[in-house]
């Protein structure tokens, strides 16, 4: 009646069932980076952010430019342009394109790079307009009405033959005719040394300010949060000025500036959550082991907090990044011809009707470095959450 | 409780003249002065300047002298606006610092708050990604920025709203909106976070388990324990809005006493700078304080002497 | 008839026409004060308040017979009111800015540093129609300089009613121009009606003016474009380009102003002339205007810009170069350079070119700071650092380079020339040459005018000839006023007027 | 007779309970003049009421509360007051199993973590020979070495408590505070777990405070049990003393309560009436009298202390020594 | 007998995390009849919450119900819309949750917790709520009930949290109580009465109970019937009676042989089931017992054996007709 053979209804000997072979163990902190090293957006937040250090690093050393290079002619140039062809008698062509703010034409090669400036014949103030020569042709630039165009003698109008990026400037030039890139390259130094003086200090100052106060409690967290108060009523322009006077100018000067003051949000916060935390059974237990003040905030407390922690601490970079650039207006940080990704946009916030390209790239960048930090953050708090599960 | 605020305004008190004399001694440190201007001054002129306004003193008697004037809530004339007291200044700047700054503060809540929960209610779905790339983007590009860009679209371009002033409440629509952004995004984010992190508590199966709708689930259970963060950075971005904003009274040209504070410290308008500095100072310690009154109503475990006796 | 609102960029603190110094002040002192006498549109002098005036042969005695002209609240003008005013000015409590202004008067300058010696100033209304005076030394420029605020009457009732804050309300803020303040907004705007008191009222077309303050010139514009307002003082420097070609409200006004930078000839390696020479022959301002500026601004190379004219001929006609050309000389500048010991610039120590910040000069000084890079192959860094750090530091004459300008307080170069006399507070890098104080001092002593403009023009080429200051460029003012907007005009002091502004269709 | 290792005086804890703005707070005495002696090698049991205190004595014998008044003395030393640095020596001797398992695990530690905490607080092995200790805690109360690595959420109440009980022994202390740490187990488990304690006693001497409802278990495993009744002990005794002659009504009571497994076997109606009290407002004279079947004025009046009912058997009833069975 | 009130049918639930699937709930069936209590007993870890929180399909995120039914009061809870199912729970389905200290929400007020439950499920108004809730307090015994509507948590003891959770199960009346240890932290006088106060609304109101709990004499003493679980699986179930007289199958022969006996004072050590349970992120191909299974057999590990038998069925390899006998298993004892 049944397919089960005599023999399965032998007495299995003892100890038969070979136990399951068990991982090695991991600590907490071995997990999470297995975690994060699993997710995605954080691996990519964080190869983009490498990629971006090393590119602040090398990039610069495979251009031809530098950040202090200026070529005043070629400045405001965009990133990309209509190209118009003109072509003479002799059959030799030009190409080139106009800049529609400063009504100027470049001359560029058939691969898109800028070879100079086009000298015109004497402006026409009065019908507002410059003829330009190519050999035996003659081309006016209009701009008595905007926009601006370009005439042929015979009265028709010169139609772009195509468009171009910009091969020579890849993200344009400034208003100096410096190039955007290197410049925003360089800028990037600037700025990641400053988010990273700002995470670090966050990190380091804020976290455990804050949380000493909240897990203290008591008269220990009512002077510390006072003092808290102190550092951020004092008027910060007049803190900054009085360390540029003492300091000098340059990054030392704004690590310093920024290390002090900076912190003062995420001790805060941390301390707020600290408050309710600290009142969890765990907590108890892992004082009846007789866990030290500071084991008992990074090993339970802290880690219990990473959520607020990571957001505020990814919040806090851009806040950085302009406050650098703040700093660098009274005078405390970066010196010219150098400029941050915090002057570079408050820089071009100026040009932003003429030629909102100068805006575009730096804003992009810090946007782009957000985002990897906050992927990086999201991950790094999944990964410290092990609840969190996709 | 009421003993325990009195205890916190009494601590306040001494925070402020903390405040008092390191922001007088500072100020005092910091090169310039009010009467430098454009041109040099002639040393006669200065020097009869300095004795007028009594410079010329040691400045521990200014000192005194100031301590005593704000002892009877006189913050002193200023410097720089001749005929004008700073209690004037700060007076006449406020109602519009306030209206843009409370409505800001608005929004921020009645915007971010929201974000935060959609975003956490749809983990990981298109409206969270939505939300929390508007959310990244609305802190990593800087008020000046957003508030120039707005400008240019919708009061230029658009004409929708009137390019600056508060004539009509349409004016109050991008100030109001560059104002708040960063705050609203930043909210947005910590509320998503934190509420993720309730949603995993067991209380919330129990609130379900009771049948409780949707609603009640979130605003009741889950919002309220997820707001502990939220309430603490809330505190002091209230205090720092209803004190106004440089960037936006400059762009949007707002007769408010944000920009009037850079201008004093530009101007080293000392007792503009000491009345300003002593009103943010006073907002933002209420605020905190009542911050800590607010996480023992948010979370009862929290003991209003341990927050801070 | 008609209302017009014209966009501030700037607040001023102080409205007292008699103490303020401030820029930001004359645009609302401009159009509710009168003087003796005024600016026209074309810039001549013309009678104020003074009908006429009598100046003795050796130009120390001034009689000034005022016409009959009424303050704004009705009550007639004296001379009495002026004597009133500048001694007030010339009183160390009132805490006026530019009482030196008026040390040109007999006693004047006695009686500010002794308060007894009152009784020495020569200023005397002689009735309540005639006010006299008399100078220590000639002044060739005295009438220019009563068109200067610090000059004008104020009434005594109501300052010594309220020294302080008369000036905060408009019942007491009583001027003798063709408006008068209905409101002060602080922060926000000040509203103004046609003075019917205004001697010359029939002139004045507008009902209502009111200077809107708006600080960023990017929102004035946008004002300004969206057709919320009248006109603006300023545009973003970005939108010059597009807006000389696409507006007609645009507007270029010169103004009496040259920017430059001091070279501390008493430090390292700026005392060597030829360093200095080197440095300001190695610029191309004419680049810098173009590209960097991008505006219509001129390249300078001299200290006194053009604007202003002396028997029909502007004092910088036919001005020597000094050795300056609007483009680089980069030959002739590396040469000095080598000669000076720093050929190819080697050896050329550390330099700091300090600077107040400013976007728009920081830029400019990068560019310079490139140009003596490539040119000279020399490393200049720039320090920008706030006006309040940065002036008193240039005061103490402890910089290498500094940026500086230069705006006129009167159209005539001696508000130029003056500041580098030997001893003056504006000669900021303490440069003294007894050549330059004797030439000035000549201009100033003859009453022949072609004289004083040949020794003001020699004072002039002593001072650049040393290049102790590095000529940049000679400003011009960019503004809007809607073209509807006839009888309008800024004088070159920058005092918007809106006496004779008519608002058409 | 040896020292006790614990001793307990006149202990008191008491807290403010709810909210009042103004007026004074109501005060709950959940610990109200304990006295109680712990000798070494031996479990002494805990049993009450729930709501009576005993996690609150135990809380406050770990001093995770402050005492409102009393003394506690632990191997002679004053632990009522001392500081916390004082408490290290303390600490390490005395652990605590706690009555909630998921509370008291950090929900971002790993088991692994979790287990090997107070090793690491001790200083003691590397972190290889403490992985291998948690192996060995993991199996000796019935867990994989496989759950290692997980975080406690991912396991059953049950689970969790095994973790509580690993972590809790792991150290090999004199004392080890048990609170509940078997309610959440399924019998056999209990029984491995009971079992390993008794070992562990054996093996070490450890010193157990047993707070338990199983009034089967307590009885197995105690050598003496203590019966505790809104704040106060009512009766204490030797295990088979207290099962055999149960001296205060409410110990009677209990043990008319207890469950039996045996489905067949008839129990009588239920023998608790009347009010239960709260710790906010005792009642007058004996806290038990508003259930207590013999109650009588006499009760309502005096507080009964105390009094040896002899061999050690304490019992504070006015009527100990005449109801007992 | 009457038609089940609740009737689960192959409920399987798994967790997914890092290390995979979890299968916590391999395939659970049983009914609950209307007035019956249902016991649960079970090794911890075998999946007895989770089967309740699966049939309320109250599982946290890393959780998913992989198949299986549960029929309550003709509907499939399986299947059932949010807002349906929303009506259920609390209402007609109380819940009773093991971890009294985290399933109650720190930050309201434990009166506040219940009066919730019946203005949500109730037309009554806040006042009758509260009496309601004050009636419940007294119910399960918290003194000074109005009081203590006003505390938190935090501020009761674990038993008194438990009682707190239990009222709030009761509150309004439900047909079907699933009661996840409900009486373990709580001293046996006051667990008789809430024991007794189920039975009366069992009788009353005709309620059904699941009662989870590792107190056999609470087993023996409360349920009609009882299901044992081990390893995701139901194990043997039937009639509480028969189970305790003559279980059939090894696991819950340990089970029984593991209680200490009160009436022994010889401080016998107790028998637990050596070994220990198996993973679940691991199950085994057979029957999850057969590593502790002192009868183990070749077949146990090779295959998963089907319930055999009516009324009291047992999932064991023994009770197929082929398998050998073994004395008081599959065999009565002479
Ligand atoms: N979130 C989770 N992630 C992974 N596994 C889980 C999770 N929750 C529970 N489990 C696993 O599911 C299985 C069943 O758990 P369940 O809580 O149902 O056990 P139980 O029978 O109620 O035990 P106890 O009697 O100890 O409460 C356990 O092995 C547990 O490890
Ligand atoms: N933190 C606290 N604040 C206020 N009251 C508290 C606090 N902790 C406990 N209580 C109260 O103290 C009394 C005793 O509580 P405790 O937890 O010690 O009881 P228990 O004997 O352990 O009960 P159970 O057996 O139910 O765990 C209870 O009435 C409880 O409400
Ligand atoms: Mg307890
Ligand atoms: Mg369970």
């Amino acid at each position: 009646m049944s397919d089960i053979a005599p023999a399965m209804w032998e007495k299995l000997p003892a100890g038969e069932t070979a136990a399951i072979a068990s991982a090695p163990s991991l600590t907490y902190w071995q997990d999470a980076r297995r975690r994060l090293w699993a997710n995605k957006p954080a691996m990519a937040g964080i190869t983009f952010i490498i990629l971006l250090i090393l590119a602040a690093l090398f990039g610069p050393f495979f251009s031809p430019f530098t950040y202090y290079d200026q070529n005043l002619k070629l400045a405001n140039i965009p990133p990309a342009f209509d190209t118009y062809t003109v072509t003479d008698g002799q059959g030799a062509s030009t190409r080139f394109f106009l800049n529609a703010s400063n009504f100027n034409l470049y001359e560029v090669d058939s691969g898109g790079h800028v070879l100079g400036i086009l000298r015109g014949e004497r402006k026409d103030m009065i019908k507002k307009a410059q003829p330009f020569k190519f050999g035996d042709q003659t081309v006016t630039l209009d701009y008595s009405k905007l926009p601006a165009k370009l005439v042929l003698p015979d009265g028709a109008e010169l139609r772009p033959s195509g468009w171009s990026w910009n091969m020579t400037y890849l993200f344009g030039t400034d208003q100096l005719g410096r190039d955007v890139l290197v410049r925003q390259l360089y800028g990037a130094r600037i700025s990641l040394a400053v988010a990273f003086v700002a995470t670090l200090v966050n990190f380091f100052i804020g976290i455990f300010y804050g949380g000493i106060a909240g897990y203290m409690g008591g008269k220990t967290d009512a002077v510390m949060m006072r003092f808290v108060e102190i550092i951020s009523t004092i008027p910060l322009t007049l803190y900054v000025i009085l360390l540029m006077v003492v300091l000098n100018s340059g990054l030392i000067s704004i690590v310093i500036a920024i290390g002090s003051v900076f912190w003062v949000d995420m001790a805060r916060i941390v301390r707020g959550q600290i408050l309710s935390l600290k009142q969890q059974d765990y907590v108890a237990a892992a004082r009846t082991m007789g866990a030290s003040t500071s084991r008992i905030l990074t090993r339970h407390l802290l880690p219990n907090a990473i959520g607020p922690i990571i957001v505020t601490l990814t919040m806090l970079i851009p806040s950085a990044i302009f406050i650098e650039s703040f700093m660098s207006f009274i005078g405390l940080g970066v010196t010219p011809p150098l400029a941050s990704w915090g002057t570079l946009t408050s820089e071009a916030v100026e040009t932003l009707r003429a030629y909102p390209h100068q805006l575009f790239f730096p804003a992009a960048a810090i946007s782009l470095t957000m985002f990897a930090f906050n992927f990086l953050g999201d991950g790094l708090r999944d990964a410290l959450d092990p609840r969190f599960r996709k | 409780m009421p003993s325990y605020i009195l205890q916190r305004l009494a601590m306040m008190l001494v925070t402020l003249f903390a405040i008092v004399t390191l922001t007088f001694f500072l100020m005092h440190a910091v090169p310039g002065g009010p009467f430098v201007s454009e041109r040099m001054l002639a040393p006669e002129i200065q020097a009869a300047l300095d004795a007028k306004y009594g410079l010329d003193q040691p400045i521990w008697v200014q000192y005194l002298s100031y301590l005593k004037g704000i002892a009877t809530f006189d913050l002193g004339p200023s410097f720089k606006y001749p005929g004008v007291s700073v209690n004037t200044m700060i007076a006449d700047g406020l109602p519009v610092t306030l209206r843009t700054g409370l409505l800001a503060v608005i929004c921020v809540i009645a915007l971010g708050v929201p974000l935060g929960i959609i975003a956490a209610l749809n983990r990981n779905k298109w409206p969270d990604t939505t939300v929390m790339l508007i959310a990244t983007i609305g802190v990593a590009i800087p008020s000046y920025v957003i508030a120039t860009v707005l400008l240019y679209v919708f009061a230029l371009r658009l004409g929708w709203v009137p390019t600056f002033g508060l004539d009509d409440w349409r004016g109050y629509i991008l100030p109001v909106f560059a104002l708040s952004g960063f705050w609203i995004s930043f909210v947005a984010r910590l509320t998503r976070s934190s509420l993720l992190e309730t949603f995993e508590q067991d209380y919330m199966t129990t609130a379900r388990a009771k049948g409780l709708r949707p609603g009640q689930v979130l605003f009741k259970h889950g919002l309220r324990n997820s707001l502990v963060p939220v309430v603490t950075v809330l505190g002091p971005v209230v205090a720092n809005l209803i004190t106004g904003s440089f960037v936006i009274e400059q762009i949007f040209a707002l007769p408010g006493i944000g920009r009037q504070f850079v201008l004093s410290i530009t101007n080293r308008d000392y007792t503009a700078i000491m009345g300003i500095t002593i009103f943010y100072a006073a907002a933002l310690m209420v605020m905190i304080l009542i911050v800590d009154l607010l996480y023992a109503v948010l979370d009862p475990r929290i003991k209003l002497t341990e927050a801070s006796a | 008839a008609g209302e017009l609102t014209y966009v501030v960029n700037n607040e001023s603190a102080k409205y007292d026409p008699g103490t303020t110094a401030e820029t930001f002040a004359a645009p609302i002192i401009g159009n509710t004060f009168e003087g003796l006498v005024r600016f026209d549109a074309e810039g001549e002098i013309v009678p104020a308040l003074a009908a006429s005036w009598d100046v003795s042969e050796d130009g120390l005695n001034y009689t000034f017979h005022l016409r009959d002209a009424k303050w704004s609240d009705g009550k007639p003008v004296t001379a009495g009111d002026f004597e009133y005013a500048w001694k007030r000015v010339l009183d160390p409590k009132t805490g006026a800015m530019n009482s030196t202004m008026l040390f040109s008067i007999v006693g004047a300058e006695e009686a500010f540093n002794a308060p007894t010696e009152v009784a020495g100033i020569a200023i005397s209304a002689t009735d309540d129609k005639t006010l006299t005076f008399t100078l220590k030394a000639r002044v060739p420029y005295m009438l220019q300089l009563l068109t200067y605020s610090t000059f004008f009457p104020v009434r005594e009732d109501v300052v010594t009613a309220d020294p302080e804050g008369w000036t905060r309300k408009p019942d007491t803020f009583i001027g003798t121009g063709p408006f008068r303040v209905t409101e002060f907004n602080t922060g926000e705007s000040v509203v103004f009606e046609k003075n019917p008191n205004y001697y010359d009222a029939d002139a004045v077309s507008l009902d209502k003016l009111t200077f809107r303050l708006i600080p960023d010139p990017a929102t004035a514009l946008a004002a300004m474009e969206a057709g919320q307002v009248d006109g603006i003082e300023a545009v973003p420097a970005p939108e010059i380009p597009r807006l000389s070609v696409e507006s007609d409200a645009f507007m270029v006004v010169p103004a009496l102003g040259t920017t430059y930078a001091f070279f501390n000839p008493h430090q390292a390696p700026l005392d060597n002339l030829k360093v200095r020479e080197a440095l300001s022959m190695a610029i191309d301002r004419e680049d810098l205007v173009e590209f960097v500026l991008q505006s219509a601004d001129l390249p300078a190379t001299g200290l006194v810009p053009p604007g202003m004219t002396f028997g029909g001929k502007d004092f910088t006609e036919g001005r020597d170069t000094f050795g300056l050309a609007p483009t680089a000389e980069v030959d002739q500048a590396k040469a000095l350079l080598a000669e000076a010991g720093y050929p190819n610039g080697e050896g050329f120590p550390k330099t700091l070119f300090v600077t107040y910040s400013s976007p728009p000069i920081e830029k400019l000084l990068e560019a310079i700071q490139q140009m003596w890079k490539q040119n000279l192959n020399i490393d200049v860094e720039i320090q920008a650092t706030e006006w309040q750090v940065f002036y008193p530091e240039v005061q103490k004459v402890q910089y290498q380079i500094a940026q500086m300008g230069w705006g006129a307080d009167y159209p005539h170069p001696m508000t130029f020339l003056d500041n580098f006399v030997t001893g003056s507070p504006n000669n900021l890098n303490n440069w003294s040459n007894s050549d330059y104080d004797a030439a000035i001092a000549a201009a100033k002593a003859t009453g022949d005018e072609a004289e004083s403009v040949a020794d003001m023009q020699k004072a002039e080429a002593i001072l650049m000839n040393d290049h102790v200051i590095l000529p940049q460029y000679h400003r011009y003012n960019y503004m809007m006023m809607s073209p509807k907007v006839t009888g309008f005009w800024r004088s070159t002091l920058n005092v918007p007027y809106f006496r004779d502004a008519k608002i058409g269709e | 007779m040896t020292q006790p290792l614990v001793s307990i005086r006149a202990l008191h804890k008491h807290f403010t309970v709810g909210r009042n703005l103004f007026g004074p707070k109501p005060i709950l005495r959940a610990v109200d003049g304990v006295d109680l002696d712990i000798y070494p090698g031996e479990t002494l049991g805990l049993v009450g009421e729930s709501g009576c205190g005993k996690s609150t004595l135990a809380r406050t014998l770990i001093r995770l509360y402050q005492p409102t008044s009393g003394q506690m003395l632990f191997d002679g030393q004053d632990i009522a007051t001392a500081s916390e640095r004082d408490l290290t020596p303390f600490r390490r001797r005395v652990q605590m199993i706690f009555q909630d398992p998921y509370a008291s695990l950090n929900g971002r530690m790993t088991v692994r973590d979790l287990i090997a905490e107070p090793l690491e607080i001790a200083g003691i092995g590397t972190p290889e020979s403490r992985t291998a200790k948690v192996h060995d805690l993991l199996a000796r109360v019935g867990l994989h070495a496989d759950h290692a690595n997980r975080f406690a959420h991912e396991f059953s109440g049950g689970q969790r408590q095994r973790i509580g009980i690993a972590r809790a022994i792991a150290l090999e202390p004199d004392l080890v505070i048990c609170d509940e740490p078997i309610s959440a187990l399924d019998v056999s488990v209990q029984a491995q777990v009971v079992n390993m304690l008794e070992d562990l006693q054996d093996q070490l001497g450890l010193t157990y405070l047993f707070i338990t409802h199983d009034l089967s278990m307590v009885r197995h495993i105690s050598d003496r049990i203590g019966v505790m009744y809104l704040g106060k002990i009512v009766e204490l005794a030797s295990n088979t003393d207290l099962y055999r002659r149960p001296s205060h009504p409410y110990t009677q009571a209990l043990l008319a309560s207890i469950p039996v497994p045996d489905p067949t076997a008839t129990r009588p109606a239920d023998p608790m009436r009347g009010e239960i009290p709260s710790a906010m407002h005792l009642p007058s004279g004996c806290r038990f009298r508003t259930r207590c079947p013999i109650a009588t004025d006499l009760c309502a009046s005096q507080e009964p202390a105390l009094k040896d009912l002899g061999g050690g058997h304490l019992a504070a009833c006015h009527y100990a020594g005449d109801i007992a069975a | 007998m009457s038609a089940p009130i609740l009737s689960v049918r192959d409920l399987r639930t798994s967790f997914f995390g890092q290390r995979g699937e979890v299968q916590a709930v391999r395939g659970v069936s049983f009914d609950v009849h209307p007035g019956e209590i249902l016991g649960i007993v079970g090794e911890s870890g075998s999946g007895k919450s989770i089967t309740c929180m699966s049939i309320l399909r109250l599982l946290k995120a890393s959780g998913r119900i992989m198949g299986g039914e549960a029929h309550f009061d003709g509907q499939d809870l399986m299947a059932l819309d949010q807002d349906d199912l929303r009506d259920i729970r609390g209402n007609k389905i109380g819940m009773i949750f093991q971890d009294p200290m985290t399933s109650l929400n720190p930050t309201l007020t434990v009166g506040e917790q219940v009066i919730e439950t019946i203005l949500r499920h109730r037309k009554v108004t806040r006042a009758q709520a509260r009496a309601r809730a004050i009636e419940l307090f007294e119910l399960v015994r918290i003194p000074s009930a109005a009081e203590r509507l006003k505390s938190y948590p935090h501020e009761f003891s674990g038993g008194m949290r438990q009682r707190v959770m239990i009222a709030i199960a009761l509150s309004c009346d439900p047909k079907l109580l699933i009661a996840d240890e409900p009486t373990t932290a709580l001293d046996v006088t006051i667990q008789r009465q809430i024991l007794l106060l189920l039975k009366d609304l069992q009788k009353r109101l005709g309620m059904a109970v699941i009662l989870i709990t590792h107190d056999l004499g609470v087993i023996a003493e409360v349920t009609d019937r009882i299901v044992v679980m081990y390893g995701g699986l139901v194990m043997e179930t039937g009639p509480v009676r028969d189970l305790f007289a003559t279980p059939k199958h090894p696991y819950t022969r340990g089970l029984l042989a593991s209680v200490p006996d009160l009436r022994d004072d010889t401080h016998r050590r107790l028998t637990p089931i050596p070994g220990s349970p198996p993973d679940m992120a691991h199950p085994p191909a057979g029957c999850p017992f057969t590593p502790r299974c002192p009868h183990a057999m070749h077949q146990c590990a090779a295959a998963l054996p089907p319930l055999f038998g009516e009324g009291q069925g047992a999932r064991c390899w023994l009770h197929h007709p082929e398998a050998p006998k073994v004395t008081g298993l599959n065999e009565v004892a002479a």
